[in-house]
């Protein structure tokens, strides 16, 4: 398959994907550079100072920062672990032989489809509402306290709304995963003498890696870039307390308008989620190589 | 392991299995059934179940307040388009990844889809000066073309994902028998990879009808999808709770619903080559 | 042509949607396009818009604050030539004034508001409490105290806790006004320092610790609207506009029972918070429709269309706080037992001294500089975080003040 | 030690019955081969065994003991899988301690039984590889590894070398028949592959559509066929099956003549006709022989010098004593 | 009309040299097939001939005709690839149509030709199936009928029945044989099957590590190995090499023996020995026999009715002429 021609007919092949992707990466990427070193509120138009690293500066000694970063983290992290274990569990029971199998697929598949704004607003007014929401009617019969869950845990609450969002896409590859596993190997386990639950952990476990190295990827390109959820629910509040790094930067470019901060902002985050990326990449292209 | 499994053993994955499904459901079942209510009846304590007297009457509201089927027809033409656009430059492009890997071919899959990590807040201000620019401020082909560039990495390593389970021989065959490389895509590698196809483009449709921080601000009454329909619902006064509910059943509904009759292929096409 | 117009997504902005028949009827050539947004979300798309010159927008829904700004930067079209039956010297001088600038109108309000206390009269009786149509902070805590009944799902008072500089800002910037604070002193150093707004957040926090409902960090003018309708606050003091909604009997629980009074002061001092806001639609001047946007606007804010809504809708919902005319109007005076207070509310205002001190700026529940907007959330952050336990009022108030100067350094007001 | 018993041991799938009552006893010691077609219930009655099916009916004992309930890992035997069924992420000490460690063997013990194995499957230099990183042959020899340590009472193989090539099969063949000697553990073996069945079973079962159709020796089954079908099935290339007046005469319905029982002549014999395709082997050559006046072609094995080309006339006569007759039922006529 | 020439063709992955420099001539209408061990580059010559990969070097000649620079569908030649590649989604009719409709050609001729190249495969039933619904052997069918119908000047075969199960196996192999003796078309045949080799060749091309180790009819590679490691290669089971003084005493450095070449007595022979490993296959019996004082164990294969166990003794002597010599280098001594 490997001749010249075909070589340099892929080449010619890939080119409008990547060079449309490398456009979209870079103009705007440019721009928000550019803009960065400059003194630029929409609000004052006129000319743009240059401010050299004043803007990245600010934007990092805000204590905000910190508590955003940290915050992302614990989003993705609370998100991904939340996902990656319950996913498994459910892959696993939905595996099992029952009667109605396909209909209980399609409930737990049905929370991908909404949209997060949806997602966020149903979450927020029809159940965590303290006061009209479903869990306020709830908490108290079950003999618990009524709870505010979006002022005093709020990004546990949000972080709760995403899995909510996500965990069927986990479950479904899981349980794809799971069936693609070879009856003989779990045969042979059983014929060793592993119990269910060394087979679990000895067999389907170690076979899930690569399905779970997945959905950590892509589930992490799209968790880093949470906001809908944020912004319905929280406006990342109270304080900072469910502000995320999107969230900070949407808050400094779109809602104080000062797209020279908002950028600076946008290229740490950018920064941020390369890292990240990167560690990502190299785990997952060990994992999808081999 | 065609064991008998004992019914007791598998009633009881039945009963689990269902009550976590109900349970992991239920918000959109509640919304649903919200919708029915009445403004005081979806604020009632304790909450009514069935036990209300249903009513259209929000979806008239909502449909008289801000015209639904715009809305929906937009979504409808910005996420078909930008999957169908996306596709066309995807295939080739996955085409030459799975076919003629080079050293190189990992690491341009990974860099695409890292573009997706860039977070479209930091750049919605060049984006918006562009697009002014460009005059493609509130049209369909400005969120169309972004939507593309959005999902293309996306696209890109499902389809690649997807070549690569189709054995080379086969294009081999059709190359020895004459065909050129436009016909060998179009009239083999297409058509054999048809379920993967059908599974990006649904994924990917699905990614674009629920897209909300471009399609808000990019659009404003013209080429506004469901998502600025729902966004006017989002903190209006007085009571609103059905309205609400009704609104988000219209939105969520269509999408919903072929997500549903298209579970299977979206299934396989989500695996995204983790299942060999 | 068609128009494109940006809106609220509030009440009276949704009923003019349903009544626009009567302008495309008049104006066939005339097409219309609704973008109806949250409060926030509107802001941020029409400010980016206007601001980029992206032109999407043909009528815009922008409030007080923006107009002397925005009108400044020659971003809006003046609205000279306005047909002749609009009568501008019908307006209420209080709120035209702060839509002008050099005696050029640059919006037509569509609705205006000040703040004042609605109370449940029935509770009041109840617990044998009056009301005085001037109250004082003192007044109100003790009517929140008596008012509570958490286990009843009634809550003395409802405050707004939302952060935002158009939510908790202007609730709080106002009662600061009635407590004798500023934002600002001559120097554009922040006061948050001072005692004055010590009292302020201390008093704030208390009462909706001890009397306020669950999750009012996260609850604005809507939720606090849904609340009160729903008869679970004692007292709200908020946007005089939330008059006709809680008085309406088809959404409210309470409809008969709500007393209104004027916006609290300290004992002491001489001011009753300087509330004035008004949703006015103006053209931004990137339109390339501006003489049919100006009949547009017109339309919306003209006598005729209040006489169309009270003909289509009753009265009580004819858009309030913006002509003189209105509440003239023997009608109107029937269907809106709030009218009197509600007019009163706003002549009391004096956007030019918001404060009983020394300040540099204009403004009321707002400082109308364009830094505001940032200030204004990022404190309410602090705030919200104040009231969802997360610091305490002194915490709070440092941080603010360490917010504010920092902004302020880097938009150089202070060197 | 290894002595297994099958009693009237049934199998359905669903409405199917893939496994009629079937009775069949192995020694202890033995090796003993499944062999027919496919889809015959080789590897359904296998699994029986082992446990990984429930029989329908019927009972199986191992070492005089009931095990038709026990569950596999309870029945003391050891499975190699047509799939070796290795785990990819284990090394090949970790696979081949598997077994061991979920019997919670002591550590030490386990070292030397997988030393052990590895010596005797020459795996020593492979221990800390993954299976993806080995040869079929290797991948094999760690899955017959893992079964060793186990010591059981009886190995399963089904159909353990039809993944490999044939150069490695024949290596394969040896070191399985090796391994059997030197352990002398009851072995059954499920294969299609004639030559496997032929050199390493102690004893053949041959199955149709679940039935037994025989149970020998291999060299019972290729010298005294119990009817046609074990006859056609066993021996390659096939037994020539002749009917019609020529098995008349011989007061049979059909008679069946392998090709290597045929002496063939140029000049004279039973049947003269004209050679068709001939495959030249080098060892032998294989012919096959038109216009005989019989109705079917008939293949002769003959040595590798003979030179006969397309076209050319031989004849042919059957040897003493190796003609096969079969009555109409197909049955063997003594 | 099928005459390929390659001159001093090279092949390099990077920097391994699959190919050497390689000089083949394949004369019109001969049945070549190439064999060698894995790996030894048989399907990596075949995908040059086809254009499938650029040559790294050399030159391809067809008919006389420059082919180096030529794409695949430009040489004329037709292939059946070892997983038959199909078209899944296209009928029968449609796959064997579809190098004609790329031709452009009318679809009365089409039609025809699909008609012939039906009949002559014996598909004219399944033409509307999907190659799904087909067997291995008919798929493979199809996959002849798509390179039939092109009238390619040569075909080309990368073991086109390794997919297939032994007994059809041997049908397809008669039936590509015929196919070849009825078109007279040049054909290419990669196969690691010593049967497959020997019996359908014309001429055999022995590869190793890229390189040609002998060219010659299959008799004439069973009878005269130009090497140790054709001597090897070829014949089943292997000849028995043998070195040491034995071999010293021909004024040899290896003399080669195959198993089919020593008679077995039990009283007296050239060497002596014991029984080892017995596989008793019917028709022939393989045994093993050590002790020979030989250090070699020798593979010996004798008669079906031989009656030898494990432990007895025998005596081997090779047939006259039989014996293979070679040099140090592995050559054969004349
Ligand atoms: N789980 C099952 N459900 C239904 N039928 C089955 C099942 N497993 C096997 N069968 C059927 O039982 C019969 C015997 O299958 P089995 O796998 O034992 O055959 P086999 O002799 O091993 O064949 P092969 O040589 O192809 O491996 C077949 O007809 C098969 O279709
Ligand atoms: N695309 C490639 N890149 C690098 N090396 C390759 C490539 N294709 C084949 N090789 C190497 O070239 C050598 C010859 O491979 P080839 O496939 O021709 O062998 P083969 O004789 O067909 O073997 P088999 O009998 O296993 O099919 C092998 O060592 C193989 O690893
Ligand atoms: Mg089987
Ligand atoms: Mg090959």
């Amino acid at each position: 398959m490997a001749t010249q021609h075909s070589r340099s007919a892929a080449r010619v092949m890939i080119s409008p994907a990547v060079l449309l992707l490398l456009a979209w990466m870079l103009i705007p990427l440019g721009m928000t550079l550019y803009f960065s070193f400059q003194r630029y509120n929409l609000l004052m138009p006129g000319a743009h100072p240059w401010v050299g690293l004043m803007n990245y500066k600010l934007f990092i000694q805000n204590p905000a920062f910190w508590t955003a970063l940290i915050n992302t983290l614990l989003l993705v992290g609370g998100v991904l672990i939340a996902t990656v274990v319950l996913g498994v569990l459910l892959a696993i029971l939905l595996d099992q032989p029952m009667w109605g199998q396909g209909i209980v697929r399609i409930l737990v598949i049905a929370p991908f489809f909404v949209m997060p704004t949806v997602s966020a607003l149903v979450w927020k007014n029809l159940f965590m509402n303290p006061v009209n929401g479903l869990f306020a009617w709830l908490l108290p019969k079950l003999g618990m306290a009524p709870y505010d869950f979006l002022t005093q845990a709020p990004l546990a609450s949000i972080t709760f709304i995403v899995s909510w969002q996500w965990l069927p896409f986990a479950t479904l590859i899981l349980l794809t995963a799971i069936q693609s596993l070879d009856s003989e190997q779990m045969e042979a386990a059983e014929m060793d003498g592993a119990s269910a639950l060394s087979r679990f952990w000895y067999i389907t476990l170690p076979h899930l890696s690569r399905a779970i190295t997945v959905v950590v990827l892509i589930q992490t390109i799209f968790l880093l870039s949470v906001f809908a959820e944020i912004l319905v629910t929280t406006n990342g509040g109270p304080g900072n307390a469910s502000t995320n790094l999107t969230y900070l930067v949407y808050a400094r470019s779109l809602l104080n308008f000062d797209v020279g901060g908002g950028s600076a902002g946008g290229v740490i985050a950018i920064i941020l989620a390369n890292i990240v990326a990167i560690f990502l990449m190299r785990a997952i292209g060990k994992n999808l190589d081999a | 392991m065609a064991r008998a499994v004992t019914p007791q053993r598998k009633a009881i994955n039945t009963i689990a299995a269902w009550i976590i499904g109900l349970l992991i459901f239920f918000p959109i079942l509640w919304t649903i059934l919200t919708s029915f209510k009445t403004e005081a009846a979806a604020v009632a304590f304790p909450p009514q179940f069935l036990n209300f007297d249903w009513t259209f009457e929000n979806y008239t509201t909502v449909q008289e307040r801000s015209s639904y089927f715009r809305h929906f027809w937009n979504s409808v033409v910005i996420s078909l388009g930008s999957t169908v656009i996306g596709l066309i430059i995807a295939v080739p492009a996955a085409w030459a990844m799975a076919f003629v890997p080079g050293k190189q071919t990992k690491n341009v899959l990974m860099w695409m889809l890292s573009t997706k990590m860039l977070p479209p807040v930091g750049v919605l201000i060049p984006i918006y000066l562009l697009f002014r620019q460009f005059g493609l401020l509130d049209t369909r082909t400005g969120l169309v073309i972004v939507l593309t560039l959005m999902n293309l990495p996306i696209i890109v390593w499902m389809l690649y994902t997807y070549f690569r389970e189709i054995p080379v021989d086969i294009l081999e065959a059709a190359r020895m028998d004459g065909a050129s490389l436009r016909k060998e895509i179009i009239y083999i590698l297409t058509p054999m990879a048809v379920p993967g196809i059908a599974s990006t483009l649904l994924l990917n449709v699905i990614l674009s009808w629920n897209e909300a921080f471009w399609t808000l601000n990019l659009t404003a009454a013209k080429a506004a999808p469901l998502t600025a329909f729902i966004a006017s619902y989002s903190s209006p006064e007085g009571l609103f709770y059905a309205k609400l509910s009704a609104a988000s059943t219209m939105a969520i509904a269509p999408i919903l619903i072929l997500g549903w009759f298209s579970q299977k292929q979206l299934v396989r096409g989500l695996t995204f080559g983790a299942v060999k | 042509q068609t128009l494109t117009i940006a809106t609220v997504n509030n009440g009276d902005m949704i009923r003019m949607q349903g009544l626009t028949d009567d302008f495309t009827s008049e104006h066939p050539d005339i097409q219309l396009e609704w973008v109806t947004l949250e409060e926030n979300v509107l802001r941020q798309r029409v400010t980016t818009d206007i601001a980029t010159n992206g032109g999407q927008y043909d009528v815009i829904t922008i409030g007080n604050y923006e107009v002397p700004i925005w009108a400044n930067q020659q971003w809006l079209a003046p609205l000279e030539d306005m047909p002749e039956d609009y009568d501008a010297d019908d307006l209420l001088p209080a709120i035209a004034g702060g839509l002008s600038v050099d005696g050029t109108l640059y919006a037509a309000p569509f609705y205006g508001e000040s703040a004042m206390v609605m109370y449940r009269t029935d509770l009041a009786e109840e617990a044998g409490i009056d009301m005085p149509d001037q109250p004082t902070w003192t007044d109100v805590m003790a009517a929140a105290e008596a008012f509570n009944d958490p286990d009843n799902g009634t809550y003395g008072i409802c405050l707004r806790g939302k952060a935002g500089w158009g939510e908790n800002m202007a609730f709080i910037t106002a009662m600061s006004n009635s407590y004798g604070a500023r934002w600002f002193d001559m120097d554009w150093q922040p006061q948050f320092d001072s005692p004055e707004w010590t009292a302020t957040l201390s008093d704030y926090l208390n009462m909706m610790e001890n009397y306020g409902p669950p999750g009012a960090a996260n609850n604005g003018f809507n939720e606090n609207l849904a609340l009160f309708q729903q008869g679970r606050c004692g007292i709200w003091i908020d946007a005089t506009v939330a008059a006709s909604f809680v008085t309406d009997p088809d959404e409210s629980t309470v409809a008969d029972n709500v007393g209104f009074a004027q916006f609290p002061n300290k004992d002491g001092v001489d001011n009753h918070g300087n509330w004035l806001w008004s949703w006015n639609l103006a053209i931004p001047s990137s339109s390339g429709n501006v003489e049919a946007a100006k009949q547009f606007v017109a339309w919306a804010t003209s006598k005729g269309y209040t006489d169309l809504v009270a003909a289509e809708e009753g009265w009580r919902a004819a858009p309030p706080g913006t002509r003189t005319s209105l509440y003239e109007n023997a009608e109107y005076q029937d269907a809106a037992p709030f009218a009197a207070m509600t007019l009163e509310s706003i002549d009391a205002v004096d956007t030019n001294a918001p404060s009983v001190q020394e300040i540099p700026y204009t403004g009321a529940q707002f400082v109308s500089i364009p830094e505001f907007q940032g200030i204004g959330t990022a404190v309410g952050q602090a705030f919200s975080a104040a009231l969802a336990g997360q610091m305490d009022a002194e915490a709070a108030l440092s941080q603010a003040q360490q917010i504010t100067t920092q902004e302020m350094t880097a938009s150089g007001y202070i060197e | 030690m290894g002595r297994i018993t099958l009693d009237k041991v049934t199998k359905r799938f669903g409405d199917a019955e893939v496994i009629p009552p079937l009775d069949l006893t192995i020694e202890d010691g033995e090796f003993v081969v499944f062999v027919g077609p496919s889809g015959c219930g080789k590897s359904t009655l296998l699994r029986l065994i082992a446990g990984l099916e429930d029989v329908s009916g019927g009972e199986i004992r191992i070492d005089g003991t009931a095990a038709t309930e026990l569950p596999p890992a309870k029945r003391g035997l050891a499975m190699v899988f047509q799939s070796y069924a290795l785990y990819p992420h284990m090394s090949v000490r970790k696979n081949i301690a598997f077994p061991m460690k979920m019997a919670g063997m002591p550590k030490e013990e386990q070292e030397r039984r997988i030393d052990n194995a590895a010596k005797v499957l020459n795996l020593t230099d492979y221990l800390d590889r993954r299976p993806g990183q080995l040869s079929g042959g290797q991948r094999q020899r760690v899955a017959i590894g893992r079964a060793i340590v186990r010591e059981p009472a009886a190995f399963l193989f089904d159909e353990p070398l039809s993944n490999l090539d044939a150069a490695l099969r024949v290596g394969m063949r040896l070191e399985i028949s090796e391994l059997h000697n030197r352990l002398e553990t009851t072995m059954i073996y499920v294969t299609h592959d004639q030559v496997e069945a032929m050199t390493m079973a102690d004893k053949i079962v041959v199955l149709r559509a679940g039935k037994i159709e025989q149970v020998g020796t291999p060299l019972e089954l290729y010298r005294t066929p119990r009817n046609k079908f074990v006859a056609g099935f066993i021996g390659s290339p096939t037994m020539n099956l002749i009917e019609g007046p020529e098995a008349q005469a011989m007061d049979a319905h059909t008679i069946g003549i392998r090709p290597e029982h045929l002496d063939v002549s140029s000049t004279d014999g039973r049947w003269r006709g004209t050679v068709g395709v001939a495959e030249h082997l080098g060892s032998d050559t294989f012919f096959h022989v038109h216009d005989t006046g019989l109705a079917e072609m008939i293949t002769v094995r003959a040595d590798g010098e003979v030179q006969l080309r397309h076209g050319d006339t031989v004849y042919l006569t059957p040897q003493d004593g190796k003609l096969h007759r079969f009555d109409e039922q197909g049955l063997r006529i003594a």
